[in-house]
């Protein structure tokens, strides 16, 4: 088989692209559209540095061929960066010095923006939960942990006064 | 290059005719956790892969008191299923909650130990396997699904499509113990199902993980159980039983002499989780 | 120095913080260029092996297939990281020559035109290897009859004629006659991956004006320049290192591992390459922490003093030295701990093993001797009858002690940092100990000290 | 089943950078018309925020505001030379460098203003604002950026400084090992605790509350970043990490972040921790270092609480619950 072409949206983009079978989606997103904030720490599926959301739903875009979210609707960093300012989560991030080297970064940042799309009002259980799978060699774990229940906070704060 | 072809069938008939023409030349991916790692790292180099995400086959539902799991359901919609208690917690025991929405229930009869610990709830559970090819279907006990290391009865132009669990699950209880807590391969994985009649038990699985070529099932120990009240020393002996019956290796994590040390204490401690009644409540 | 500050000291927002949290800080391998081919390593698959041959026949059919690069290829095969600073001998290979020392050791660089063609071409690469007796434990390794690992004849790595990094304080044997209580330990720890989540990594560019821009993003910008500038044998200028952005490091992007090889692909090649470590690579390849075995002698009187420590400590290379006859220096000046001992020897011993090679990490050389001593200083406690913080506080170093290697302690806080610990957990320290300071001894006090 | 709980302490020493073969870094300070001040460099960082500490030094030193400054590293065709970062020497090394270089271009900015505002370089004064006033006259200032601006196009000078700092090649005493290996010393003091589940031998550490002295501290935030991640790295190697978990033997070695075991998410201790600042005489406004010594104190502490807890001492890293259970075997049947 040749290559094919792959359509799906990356957060409000229309992407189409031409791959070779089996590209992965971080693959595609790195290589071809030229989002970078996807990460690459081991390819294995073992780090969460590539998360992505699918649908809403977390996902290793390292594991992931590409032919699998054709037609799909692909969230990653870029997708959550307002053009202006920083993300509520983003924001939580820089205020709660969560990050150090930053190469875990995005893929911490879009767990925190999945589980609180799904759980706006976490335990600090569940979101050590939600991010077991995201391996930080920096931090400790602890500043992120906090700061995604401050977003928690930030964001239901915003909801409870939509006046702002 | 080395995939030089990527099927993503959109039925089964549509897989199995794949599987036809390409032979086991065909690489079969589900959820892609644990082919993808491989072949990223070039460890693995098909030419043809075939991947299962649109073939439909991840249905789950209840009827005529089953529970039916397409054999693409991924763990996630497992940890849904509360209808048997054991299922959801094995799949919230598993991995990470990203792998949890790629990993699929079929994909995890497969994963090589220490992996694989959604089959050891599986096979507690007294399930049957529906494998499907060119001849039609056939189902058999998961507990003859497992051959040896890495095979199984699964013949090369069939594909598994569902797992069947009896209904109800009856009381149960479900520990994955590693060296650290959570998203970490396991030192062993028990499974427990009790049928009990009054303050008897009658019917008794246990399953390990972990500690064996594949999940298995500690019948001695089963045996052992049958007639008592899951008193403490029911609990000891099954725990003894267990740990003798089990054929444990060694892995980055841990030796096989901590492994068989743990069956004893995991199987015990799990017992005691149901004698404290935790999840008796179909009792 | 008390100036009032105004900026140092203040918690001030990082300059990096909008780009970590939106992705945007660029990493080394976050650039593409147009025509970059992709290296991977053809690699040993035993520890210690003669290489008899090597065919790349099934290899070069691989479509995407570019070029391969074997030892004859590179101009000075045979280097030595620390040799900048005048460490010695050469003795590591760019790609291995005759033989491979550890399971891991890279033979072929292969470069192709995407990763997938390159790993295909690795696996398609025969190997002849005729495998060596192999030498894993760092006692045996100095055995008379052990597997050789280095070209020199044995297995150790030589400080000025000696076989270790020597210290010599005093007079440790004459102590030890002395002492009350001889206390002994033997301490092992196992070697280290420094996992930094972004892998080790280079792309290196060929410019039109015959110059090459390497992307690296090693700790040490220069290290890596002027390795590269002697494995190439191309003058310094011909090279341009950028970096700068490091996705975590730990001592593992200390060594000079991708960008000679990279490099030298663009140049064989007139185009960009890529050599990025896979995480298994990093794991089962990279420069470990090397792993210890530290010998622990201490001459301790009644009243807890300790009057004697002798230190005899193995560290394992593995099969090549990288920085770690420097940890071995740095190892031998600290591994006394930050006490007041009068009479102290210490041997330490840089040992070749069949393993893969060990290098810097996070706390180089002190990290597990601290380790080793502060265990060992309980036990010592335990000998004498009194608790960690007494042994602790009546041996701590003051300002003005001749440390082992016989500078004088000049910032030592120690006293201090305990005061402070024990306050933060609510522990009694008693009015000794309360009062005690880094200040320099008295001449009431011990004048051997 | 027993849990058993324990604590233990330790204390350590942590010399700041190498210099056995010399230990030079380099710096470059010059103003831009605007009044921005780039510091260019060639150290690199990590993730730890050398480039953040790197500013505030160079706008302490200046007098500027820490937005008015931007560190550009790390290029070899337009920073000058540095050793690289490694051994807690960038803070120390590449901040006295900065500070050379930037009082340099503190004096070169002040001659300019001097002249413009007719007054001695020696009674003007930064605000850190973007002002230079004349000291005790109020309203005699000028903006940075003027003069900036004004040096460039009204009087072609350079408003720049360079700047190189050394710790001197030691070599070391074969015989004796007499040497000078490192420039200070920081120090840290751990206490940890732990809880021992008996049956199973897997290790929980509850807390870990340490005692740091540092120096000086450029960014507390920072520091504390460096505080809670040594920590948790340290609970890591003592608990958890190999590459060859039956070493020597070399088999099972782990490829990926599934079998190379780390604390996750909820294996986390309780981390606490005070940070004295007694300054040191060589380091930049008195820093000694941080990076590497905060993984170091609570890895021994943490293995003598498993004693205190246990009874059994373990001298081999990492303590795995294996010889954990192996240590209480051996107290019940003690070999006769």
């Amino acid at each position: 088989m040749a290559s094919s072409i792959v359509a799906f949206e990356l957060g409000d983009r229309e992407v189409e692209v031409v791959v070779r079978p089996l590209t992965t989606l971080q693959s595609v997103l790195r290589n071809q559209v030229g989002a970078m904030a996807t990460k690459e720490g081991c390819r294995q599926g073992g780090c969460g540095s590539c998360t992505v959301l699918v649908d809403g739903e977390p996902m290793l875009s390292c594991l992931l061929p590409v032919e699998d979210v054709a037609g799909r609707r692909v969230t990653s960093v870029e997708s959550i960066t307002p053009p202006e300012g920083l993300h509520p989560i983003q924001e939580a991030f820089v205020e709660g010095n969560a990050f150090q080297c930053g190469y875990c970064t995005p893929g911490m940042v879009m767990v925190a923006k999945a589980l609180l799309d799904h759980e706006p009002d976490p335990t600090h259980e569940m979101i050590a939960e939600a991010l077991i799978g995201n391996v930080c060699r920096c931090t400790g774990y602890q500043p992120i942990i906090a700061a995604i229940g401050a977003a928690a906070g930030a964001l239901q704060g915003s909801k409870r006064a939509p006046e702002r | 290059m080395t995939v030089s072809d990527y099927f993503l069938p959109r039925s089964l008939p549509e897989a199995l005719d794949l599987i036809g023409t390409h032979g086991p030349e065909l690489l079969v991916m589900a959820g892609g956790t644990v082919a993808m790692p491989l072949i990223n790292d070039g460890l693995s180099l098909p030419r043809a892969v075939m991947g299962l995400r649109r073939t439909g086959l991840d249905r789950v539902a209840q009827l005529d008191g089953w529970l039916h799991v397409g054999a693409t359901a991924t763990l996630t919609q497992l940890q849904e299923q509360r209808a048997v208690p054991l299922l959801s917690e094995a799949a919230s025991a598993t991995a990470s909650w990203s792998v949890r929405n790629m990993g699929t229930v079929g994909g995890n009869l497969f994963t090589p130990p220490p992996g694989g610990d959604i089959a050891v709830a599986l096979l507690a559970l007294d399930t049957n396997v529906t494998l499907a090819g060119p001849k039609g279907e056939r189902t058999l006990p998961l507990a003859d699904f497992f051959t040896g290391f890495m095979t199984t009865s699964l013949t090369d132009d069939e594909l598994v499509t569902a797992l069947s669990v009896p209904l109800p699950s009856g009381s149960t209880a479900y520990t994955k113990f590693g060296r650290k807590q959570g998203n970490t391969p396991a030192v062993v994985t028990v499974a427990v199902r009790l049928t009990w009649d009054a303050d008897r038990i009658v019917d008794a699985r246990i399953a390990l993980g972990a500690v064996g070529p594949h999940p298995i099932r500690a019948r001695a120990a089963e045996r052992g159980l049958l007639g008592t009240t899951l008193d403490p020393d029911a609990r000891a002996a099954a725990a003894t039983a267990a740990t003798a019956e089990c054929e444990p290796f060694t892995d980055a994590i841990a030796t096989d002499w901590y492994r068989r040390r743990m069956v004893g204490v995991v199987v015990a401690r799990t017992l005691e989780k149901l004698a404290a009644g935790a999840t008796r409540e179909d009792r | 120095m008390s100036p009032n500050l105004t900026v140092v000291g203040q918690s001030v927002d990082r300059s990096d913080r909008i780009g970590h949290v939106t992705g945007r800080t660029q990493f080394t391998a976050d650039r593409t260029f147009p025509g970059m081919l992709h290296l991977r390593m053809v690699r040993s698959p035993v520890h210690h092996a003669r290489i008899n041959g090597i065919d790349m026949s099934a290899a070069e059919r691989v479509p995407g297939f570019v070029r391969a690069l074997t030892a004859a290829d590179v101009p000075h095969n045979r280097y030595t990281i620390l040799s900048l600073i005048g460490v010695e001998p050469e003795e590591e290979f760019v790609l291995a020559e005759e033989r491979v020392r550890f399971k891991g050791e890279a033979i072929v660089a292969i470069v192709a035109e995407t990763e997938a063609a390159a790993l295909e071409a690795v696996a398609r690469v025969r190997l002849d290897l005729e495998e060596l007796p192999a030498v894993f434990d760092v006692e045996e390794a100095l055995l008379p009859d052990a597997p050789i690992v280095t070209h020199w004849g044995n297995n150790t790595f030589m400080y000025e004629g000696h076989p270790c990094r020597r210290v010599r304080l005093g007079d440790v044997d004459a102590a030890f006659a002395q002492a009350d209580h001889i206390v002994e330990g033997v301490y092992n720890t196992s070697p280290i991956e420094q996992a930094p989540i972004e892998t080790t990594g280079c792309i290196a560019v060929p410019e039109a004006n015959g110059r090459y821009t390497v992307y690296t993003n090693t700790q040490a910008l220069y290290f890596s320049l002027d390795n590269t500038a002697i494995i190439l044998q191309l003058p310094g200028n011909r090279l341009h290192f950028l970096g700068g952005t490091v996705g975590g490091g730990f001592g593992g992007k200390v060594d000079v591992i991708v960008e000679p090889i990279a490099t030298l692909a663009a140049m064989k090649t007139n185009r960009p390459v890529r050599f990025v470590y896979s995480r298994s690579e990093e794991m089962q390849v990279s420069s470990t922490r090397s792993a210890w075995r530290i010998y622990v002698r201490d001459g301790v009187m009644n009243d807890g003093r300790i009057i004697a420590r002798k230190v005899t400590s193995y560290a394992d290379s593995g099969a090549y030295s990288r920085q770690t006859p420097y940890s071995l220096t740095k190892h031998a000046a600290n591994v006394a701990g930050p006490y007041a001992i009068p009479n102290v020897s210490i041997d330490a011993y840089c040992v070749y093993t069949n393993r893969q090679p060990s290098s810097a990490m996070r706390g180089f050389g002190v990290t597990m001797g601290s380790f080793a001593i502060e265990v060992q200083m309980d036990k010592i406690a335990e000998v004498v009858g009194v608790d960690p913080w007494t042994i602790r506080f009546l041996n701590a170093y003051r300002n003005g002690d001749t440390r082992p290697h016989r500078k004088l302690a000049e910032d030592a806080t120690l006293i201090e940092t305990m005061q402070a610990a024990a306050a933060l957990v609510g522990h009694d320290l008693p009015d000794a100990f309360r009062s005690m300071t880094s200040a320099p001894r008295g001449d009431s006090e011990t004048g051997g000290r | 089943m027993a849990r058993l709980r324990g604590t233990g302490v330790a204390a350590v020493n942590y010399p700041t950078g190498m210099n056995l073969g010399g230990d030079p870094s380099q710096a470059l300070v010059h103003a831009t018309t605007s009044g921005q001040f780039v510091v260019t460099l060639s150290a690199t960082d990590l993730g730890q925020g050398l480039r953040t500490v790197i500013g505030q030094i160079a706008a302490e030193t200046l007098g500027v505001a820490m937005t008015d400054v931007f560190v550009d590293t790390a290029d070899t065709d337009t920073g000058p030379h540095d050793m690289g970062t490694f051994a807690s020497r960038a803070t120390h090394r590449v901040g006295n460098a900065v500070i050379i270089a930037a009082q340099e271009a503190r004096e070169a900015l002040l001659a300019v203003a001097a002249e413009e505002l007719e007054a001695a370089p020696e009674d003007l004064e930064t605000d850190g604002q973007g002002n230079i006033n004349v000291r005790g006259v109020p309203d005699r200032s000028v903006r940075v950026s003027d003069i900036a601006s004004m040096a460039q196009f009204t009087y072609g000078r350079t408003i720049s400084g360079r700047g190189a700092w050394m710790k001197p090649r030691s070599d070391v005493d074969p015989e004796t090992g007499a040497m000078d290996p490192d420039s200070t010393e920081a120090h840290a003091c751990t206490v940890a605790e732990v809880e021992v589940d008996t049956e199973t031998g897997i290790v929980t550490v509850l807390s870990i509350r340490s005692a740091y002295e540092v120096g000086r501290q450029v960014n507390p935030r920072l520091v504390q970043g460096q505080i809670e991640g040594g920590a948790w790295m340290a609970v890591s190697h003592a608990l958890y990490e190999t590459t060859a978990p039956y070493y020597p033997a070399p088999d099972h070695s782990p490829k990926d972040f599934s079998e190379y075991l780390m604390p996750g998410t909820h294996d986390l201790a309780q981390i606490e921790s005070v940070v004295l600042e007694i300054p040191s005489s060589n380091g930049p406004y008195g820093v000694k270092g941080v990076g590497e010594m905060t993984a170091n104190s609570p890895i021994p502490a943490i293995v003598n609480a498993i004693h205190d807890a246990t009874g059994v001492r373990i001298d081999d890293l990492p303590v795995t619950p294996e010889k954990i259970l192996r240590g209480l075997d051996a107290r019940q049947s003690p070999p006769s």
